[in-house]
């Protein structure tokens, strides 16, 4: 079991995760290379749709950045995401997926050291938690 | 060196089925099976959905007869929720219902299991059918079966939304009261239901009594066992499909028990074969005695001709004299020759259609109060009515958010089963002799589940608690 | 010049299907003079080695209706595809997985134990299942393989085009049919009925408002409704929004909410995951307790959003269990 | 598709981290990847003159570059793209500098992610579809709302580059509050010297055209074409013809309150606001003249030697077609009524900060003589800071203001009565920026003006005693203190005008909690709004003094001047949402989540249509729709997906 690599999809937005994410690299910070990033413009822009193929598609975890509550670079784009990622966390359970293997959090383009926190505890759960097998 | 002859699938009827024959030396038939192959196990899936969901969700066993599941789900969940449905909501569901079993029986009779008469057992294969029917019987009958079937889809249609499945019952009555207008739309339509019962018993009687090969086949020992049989019976032993007691007779007619349906584990009981999805109901407190008829045997039938032999009489004019005519040409009741259901269905096509009139012309039916509305979640709940092919059961157990913990169906055909498999292994023993083997003869076979009408789609979905 | 050559198949299915050909009503006998029916097993007495003398490609097209559920349906399958120019998932099962998908969310051996030892109603002290060794014929009694997993037709076969619906209207039948028949048929994988959801159709459209809100979503048997106003505005769920249209409304005439039996419009590969989409846009509060509270309010959500689509939603169902 | 890949060394930032010959060979090795080449500095002059050359020279057809985070140079290749005739969105910029290299230092494991970022990168360009840039033609003029000191700047600015601006204003007067002012902070310069001119200039510029006395009515359209209705007020006096010499309201039988001088005294029914009001022309109001009841009088008329009575005068809707707009709608102030403690309005000598001004203006009702009601000149004034202003009661927020216009008023009444002993209660002073310190040192020295710290404001309270006014607060050491003095002056907080509400609907802006309009972003787009080419200037957008209001007068004109260009087009941001009409069914699940308005559902066609005018691409609605209908340009469900798969099966 602790031989399992998970890997985890993040969706990060444009203009405040990404960023992070970008600032992290400057600053060269380490952190786990399970994480798989996809841009996007906006938080809001995550379909739920996306994080079931993520998981369908092997992923065992899926992250999603949005900019702090209030920062939205499209104002309540966020608002939007986390309504769906509360409901979708409520119906995970029915599929067999544990609520934690999804999350949703907000850094600012400077929270570097939030950053790499949030992923390396994220990547450790997730190891725990083992695999993820979806049917064919 | 044994010989396998296969029938599969078994044509004609709802659903999966395959018979094997297997033949002696001599070429007899040493055994015979009738097997349900599929299975889908809905059984399992109803857990944890909403119990409201239930009559929109069970229909779905089976699209045959889904007004059936429809109706004993609302009816359980009516018990669940401890709910009466105002008058007009009973009304409506009773003239749904009977309108539904009125074209679900032509249905069989045209389509399915009366070809095999009006076009004639010796028939080649590919005419045994309804466009044999209609060669037979001319295309102006034709067209006005499916003209008849198709404005009782109609009635239904407008009643419940669609044509085949029912979405219209809910916990204590059901979505829409009907109009004045559609009231009228609703007599029109259904003005020629009781002259077209008459006539369709008419073609029985040309095909059945007065060819005497035939009259003589149904009332030969190939088509004949002894068992006990099951019907939903009225407070006046009448026959009812939408509700009423339990009533159990035995072979040789007498009342063995009468029950409501809440107390039903008490008498029936479930065998597993294992080659079979189909499992087969029996009486629990005679017990399971294997494929035997008679009074030492817990097999027993349900169905239309079950129902005529469970109960004393029809609750409308017309079917009451046919039910007396049908039991004085048989020999009185009971009647064991399980050809003579065909008969039977016919007389409760006929009484349907004189329901549908009286409950057409019913003032109350269109009253506006059609919903009560339930104050709280008894967590149990059980239903019963009697579908085309014999009763059905429904029963359910919930949580307080009204979601399905435990859910338990007892299927029309299920209750069959046991009889169905003893009468194609009678008349496969009966027709196949010597190694000879003719589609015709196998038909003769198949004609023998015929008359049950039997929908294994339903008896292969068994809901179990 | 020889009349095209139809079959009708069923796999895991219920008959409703068969029954919506028959309600084609008189256009039956119509189309019964235009084409040859040489497999239909529940109106005619052809058997499965009628089948096999078929030669590959014989068949004009093949209506098969069902879900994949047991190994000898996908061998029919897979020979009706040989014998078949055409494959035309026929109803919700076969173009979704339809309601018998919804086993997905249970493994194989719980719902064989369910139905065959652990009711009440059975007697079955040695357990037997179905499937079983038989002590008599044992190779010749056998029966076909219950699979862990239900699928939709397309899953183990082309399919050249889908009608919906659980079940389909005779309307898109016979649209069906004809294009068959007559040529005109739409590009292959074509889902024959509307392109854009319910809602456009829906007789209730005017009634619903730019913004919906709603406090929590109600159950059916709580309270009555306005038989004319938009189910969503009276906090009734409806799958109307995520649901192709096609189905001639025909629930919404009985004064019910769509349940979602003609699956997603074009380009949506999770009807479940689009309708918690837009059910999460109708809620103005931004509180988590709330949200959840909110959504906590839909009894049964995957039973609900996956009604017709689980087989062949994006999961297609529970999470496998090592 | 012929796919060419190009891996940026990012000299030896990427190369010491990653294989870069490993990834090069694995890319090769991809789906329709026709050619790799890897270079020291891609973003170099020499690195894009090599990819234009490769594109040419194998004629690619869609382009993946893997060097550092799309944030620094997607659109610099993009540039290169198209130099090399390729659409620019047939791109895909693989981060693998940020993404692996900088932050994994195991080499085999970085170059693990890199490869199957490339690969993800490939599933995704292969479904990019080339997108054009859109250009819309637009107008250049421009809409200024508000004729205050924000709006004339604004107004000024685009009219001196030729621009037509339609200046609208809601009183019969230009000039704002500002212009009722006697002198301004910091230098203590006469209010009129600094603003006539200013007014002059608008009031005469060929590009201006002033509409007063006229209100917005509807606005229709969007960014670079938008359609506003104007409604211009009857006046009943002929603006070219009347001269402002007052004959007619000498005859006037009609007394009101004159809201110019803040009710301090009264005015005809035929009324110039104030003395040297511009534009100087009398306006009958119609609510008092008593001919407009249905009495007979031509006073007026009669009295007016030009001739320029006009009562048969109606109102005039004016439509004017814009492509921007500017709203400079300025404040109002708080009223102190709504703070019993302060007497207001029951108290004799008590005054708002804005009523003083007109005291001391040499055009206000005493022509400037700082007098009590029974005409002495006060004693003892006491200045009170903070009304309504840094309490959760009333308005959270610090004005910003009171402060330096407290400060000035005692410079004032020093010059007018030197013998007057001041005191101003205060509780903490906010003196930003480069002159206020220095004002208040200068202010503190002087004799007989006093500063009193209290703990907080709402422990301050005024009666009336006799002709005086007791004065009761707690002082920092929480005792209770009193004073008597014979004026007092209330600091009160700059609120949001009481029509800023009915604007912001008429607009389709939003608001902040306070009322104030609300900025597009508080600091990268302080002058912009979330509604495309609107934009907001001066006190409509907080409290602010004269610079600051100045100040984004003119940034938002800037902002105008750079996007609306006369005879160029506006061009369209390309990422942006697109509906297909045949998918959507009208659900309207969209309409409201759009934060700019810029779906709307149409109830003809019974389905919803995006203005790309107004779209931002953010996708929010693309997320949402039930029928996908809804399109995300290079965002699109099938790339985000193909790149989700590419990441997790390579």
């Amino acid at each position: 079991m602790n031989s399992f690599e998970p890997q985890i999809i993040a969706f990060l937005c444009n203009w405040c995760s990404y960023e992070c994410a970008d600032s992290v690299g400057r600053a060269q910070k380490e952190y786990p290379s399970n994480l798989k990033i996809v841009r996007i413009m906006c938080s809001g822009r995550v379909d739920p749709q996306f994080i079931l193929e993520a998981f369908q598609k092997g992923a065992s975890g899926v992250l999603i950045l949005g900019c702090h509550l209030g920062d939205c670079h499209y104002k309540e784009g966020n608002v939007q995401a986390m309504k769906r990622y509360i409901f979708l966390k409520q119906l995970l359970p029915q599929f067999g997926i544990e609520k934690d293997r999804l999350r949703l959090d907000w850094v600012s383009a400077t929270e570097t050291e939030k950053f790499t926190m949030i992923v390396s505890t994220m990547v450790e759960d997730i190891r725990q938690m083992g695999p993820l097998v979806a049917r064919r | 060196m044994k010989k396998q002859i296969s029938i599969d699938p078994v044509t004609r009827l709802e659903g999966h089925g395959k018979i094997s024959l297997f033949l002696d030396d001599e070429g007899n038939v040493e055994r015979a099976f009738l097997q349900v192959p599929d299975f889908r196990g809905f059984e399992k899936f109803c857990e944890g959905r909403a119990a409201e969901e239930m009559p929109t969700l069970t229909q779905k066993i089976c699209g045959v007869c889904p007004t059936a599941h429809h109706t004993a789900s609302a009816k359980a969940l009516d018990d669940l929720f401890k709910v009466e449905p105002p008058r007009a909501a009973r009304k409506i569901r009773e003239l749904l219902y009977n309108t539904f079993m009125f074209e679900d029986h032509l249905l069989h009779f045209y389509f399915l299991g009366g070809p095999d008469f009006i076009v004639g057992l010796d028939a080649p294969k590919d005419k045994r059918n309804f466009f044999g029917v209609r060669d037979t019987l001319g295309v102006d009958v034709a067209r006005k079966v499916i003209e008849i079937r198709k404005k009782a889809r109609e009635l239904n249609a407008m009643i419940s939304g669609s044509p085949l499945y029912p979405v219209c019952c809910l916990p204590g009555g059901i979505s829409k009261p009907l109009t004045e207008e559609e009231r009228i739309c609703i007599k029109e339509l259904s003005a020629d239901f009781v002259p077209f019962a008459e006539y369709t018993l008419k073609i029985f009687a040309n095909v059945f009594l007065k060819k005497k090969e035939y009259f003589d086949l149904m009332v030969s020992d190939i088509y004949h066992h002894r068992t006990y049989y099951m019907g939903l019976v009225d407070d006046n032993n009448k026959v009812n499909f939408y509700d009423g007691k339990v009533r159990v007779v035995a072979p040789d007619g007498k009342e063995v028990v009468k029950f409501t349906a809440k107390n039903y584990l008490k008498y029936m009981q479930e065998r597993v074969e294992p080659w079979s999805f189909m499992k087969m109901v029996y009486l629990k407190n005679i017990g399971w005695k294997g494929f035997v008829d008679g009074a030492g045997s817990g097999i027993y039938r349900v169905g239309p001709l079950a129902r005529l032999n469970a109960s004393e009489g029809m609750a409308t004019p017309l079917a009451q004299i046919e039910y007396t005519k049908m039991f004085n040409a048989l020999g009185g009741k009971p009647v064991h020759y399980t050809l003579a259901y065909h008969w039977a269905r016919l007389i409760e096509v006929l009484y349907a259609a004189e329901r549908i009139q009286e409950l057409a012309n019913d003032p109350e039916l269109t009253q506006p109060k059609v919903r009560s509305i339930p104050d709280n979640i008894e967590g149990e709940g059980i239903g019963v009515c009697e579908a085309p092919r014999g009763m059905l059961l429904h029963h359910y157990q919930t949580d307080r958010k009204a979601i399905l913990q435990k859910v338990n169906l007892l299927v029309a055909t299920q209750n069959n089963a046991a009889a169905l498999q003893m009468s194609i292994e009678k008349a496969a023993r009966s027709v196949i002799k010597g190694g000879n083997v003719s589609d015709g003869l196998l038909n003769m076979v198949e004609i023998a589940f015929r008359a049950y009408d039997p929908c294994f789609a339903c008896a292969t979905h068994i809901i179990s608690k | 010049m020889e009349k095209p050559k139809i079959a009708l198949y069923w796999c895991s299915s219920c008959g409703g299907c068969e029954e919506s050909v028959l309600d084609l009503a008189e256009d039956l006998l119509d189309l019964a003079e235009s084409v040859d029916v040489l497999f239909w097993p529940v109106a005619i007495d052809m058997k499965y080695h009628d089948v096999e003398m078929i030669p590959d490609g014989g068949i004009t097209a093949t209506l098969i209706n069902g879900a994949v559920r047991m190994d000898n349906q996908e061998q029919m399958a897979k020979i009706l595809r040989k014998k078949s120019r055409l494959i035309i998932a026929h109803g919700s099962c076969a173009h979704l997985g339809g309601v018998v998908g919804l086993a997905n969310f249970f493994e194989r051996r719980a719902i064989l134990n369910r139905s065959f030892k652990e009711v009440p109603t059975v007697k079955n002290s040695q357990g037997v299942l179905p499937g079983d060794e038989t002590k008599e014929y044992r190779k010749e009694l056998g029966l076909p393989h219950f699979h862990n997993t239900v699928k939709a037709l397309d899953q183990v076969v082309e399919v050249d085009y889908y009608i919906p619906g659980c079940p389909p209207t005779p309307q898109l039948i016979k649209k069906a049919l004809l294009a068959i028949l007559h040529g005109g048929l739409p590009l292959k994988g074509s889902v024959i009925a509307e392109k854009k959801a319910l809602c456009y159709f829906c007789s209730r459209k005017e009634s619903k408002p730019d913004m919906i809100e709603i406090k929590r979503f109600k159950r059916l048997y709580e309270e009555e409704w306005d038989p004319a106003r938009c189910f969503l505005d009276q906090g009734l769920i409806c799958l109307g929004p995520a649901t192709r249209g096609g189905c001639e409304e025909r629930c919404i005439k009985a004064n019910m909410p769509c349940r979602g039996c003609f699956g997603p419009p074009d380009n949506v590969a999770d009807q479940g995951a689009k309708t918690l989409s837009f059910l999460a846009s109708l809620f103005e509060s931004t509180d988590e307790k709330e949200l959840k509270r909110l959504f906590n309010s839909i009894p049964d959500p995957a039973g609900l959003f996956y009604r017709y689509g689980l087989a062949s939603s994006i999961l297609k169902g529970k999470m496998i269990r090592q | 598709m012929k796919a060419g890949i190009f891996i940026c060394e990012c000299g030896p930032n990427i190369r010491d981290a990653i294989d870069i010959n490993d990834i090069a060979t694995f890319a090769r090795g991809l789906e329709h990847v026709v050619f790799t080449a890897s270079f020291n500095l891609l973003c170099s002059e020499e690195g894009q003159n090599l990819i234009e050359r490769d594109i040419k020279k194998h004629n690619l057809s869609h382009v993946i570059i893997a060097a550092c985070t799309p944030k620094e140079h997607e659109n610099t290749f993009r540039k290169v793209l198209s130099k090399a005739g390729l659409n620019p969105f047939l791109l895909q910029v693989v981060n693998i500098r940020e993404q692996c290299a900088w932050i994994i230092k195991d080499r085999v494991l970085a170059t693990q992610k890199a490869k199957a970022m490339i690969a993800a990168a490939v599933r995704r360009v292969a479904l990019h579809e080339p997108l054009e840039v859109k250009e819309i033609q637009c107008e250049s003029d421009a809409l200024v709302v508000g004729a205050g000191i924000a709006g004339m700047s604004a107004a000024l600015t685009l009219a001196q580059k030729n621009r037509k601006v339609y200046l609208v204003e809601r009183l019969p007067c230009i000039g704002g509050k500002a212009a009722r002012f006697e002198k301004v902070y910091p230098h203590l310069e006469c209010a009129s010297c600094v603003l006539d001119p200013l007014m002059d200039e608008v009031l005469h510029h060929k590009h201006i055209e002033i509409m007063t006395y006229s209100e917005i009515q509807e606005v229709l359209g969007s960014y670079g074409n938008f359609i506003i209705k104007v409604k211009k007020k009857a006046q009943f006096v002929d603006s070219k013809s009347c001269i402002g010499c007052g004959a007619c309201f000498a005859v006037c039988p009609v007394k009101v309150k004159n809201e110019y001088n803040e009710g301090l005294d009264k005015r005809k029914a035929i009324y110039i606001p104030y003395p040297g009001a511009l534009p100087h022309i009398a306006a009958i109001d119609k609510e008092h003249c008593i001919r407009f009841q249905g009495k007979e009088c031509n006073a007026c008329q009669d009295a007016c030697p030009f001739g320029s009575i006009r009562y048969e005068e109606t109102d005039q809707i004016k439509e004017l077609k814009v492509g921007a707009i500017v709203l400079a709608t300025g404040f109002d102030v708080f009223d102190p009524k709504r703070a019993s403690q302060f007497g207001y309005g029951k108290i004799r000598n008590v005054y708002t900060s804005l009523e003083f001004e007109r005291l001391l203006s040499s055009n206000g009702p005493t022509g400037g003589k700082i007098l009590l009601k029974n005409g002495e000149p006060p004693k003892r004034i006491a200045l009170i800071h903070c009304v309504g202003s840094r309490t959760k009661k009333h308005n959270e927020y610090c004005s910003g203001v009171c402060c330096m216009y407290s400060l000035k008023f005692s410079y004032l009444i020093k010059e007018q009565l030197p013998d007057s002993s001041i005191i101003e209660f205060y509780t903490d002073f906010c003196l930003p920026g480069r002159e206020s310190q220095g004002f208040f040192n200068n202010l503190a020295g002087k004799e007989g003006v006093d500063f009193v710290q209290v703990k907080n404001i709402d422990s301050v309270g005024l009666t009336q005693r006799q002709d005086n006014i007791l004065i009761t607060y707690k002082d920092m050491h929480g005792k209770r203190k009193k004073l008597l003095f014979n004026l007092v002056v209330l600091s009160v907080a700059l609120e949001a005008a009481r029509d800023a509400g009915k604007l912001a609907r008429i607009f389709g802006i939003s608001q902040g909690k306070d009322g104030f309009f609300l900025e597009e972003h508080a600091n990268i787009a302080p002058v912009s709004t979330s509604i495309g080419g609107i934009f907001i200037a001066g006190c409509a957008h907080g409290p602010k003094d004269i610079q600051s209001a100045v100040t984004e007068g003119q940034a938002a004109a800037g902002r105008i001047f750079s996007q609306l260009i006369p005879g160029e087009n506006l061009f369209l941001e390309p990422i942006t949402a697109e509906v297909n009409e045949d998918s959507c069914s009208g659900c309207k699940t969209c309409v409201s989540l759009c934060p700019y308005k810029a779906l709307t559902y149409d109830s003809v066609k019974k389905i919803v249509s995006v203005n790309e005018v107004l779209c931002r691409g953010c996708g929010v609605c693309v997320a949402a729709c039930p029928s996908a209908a809804i399109k995300a340009r290079n965002f699109t469900d099938n790339q985000i997906v193909a790149e989700i798969q590419g990441l997790l099966q390579g």
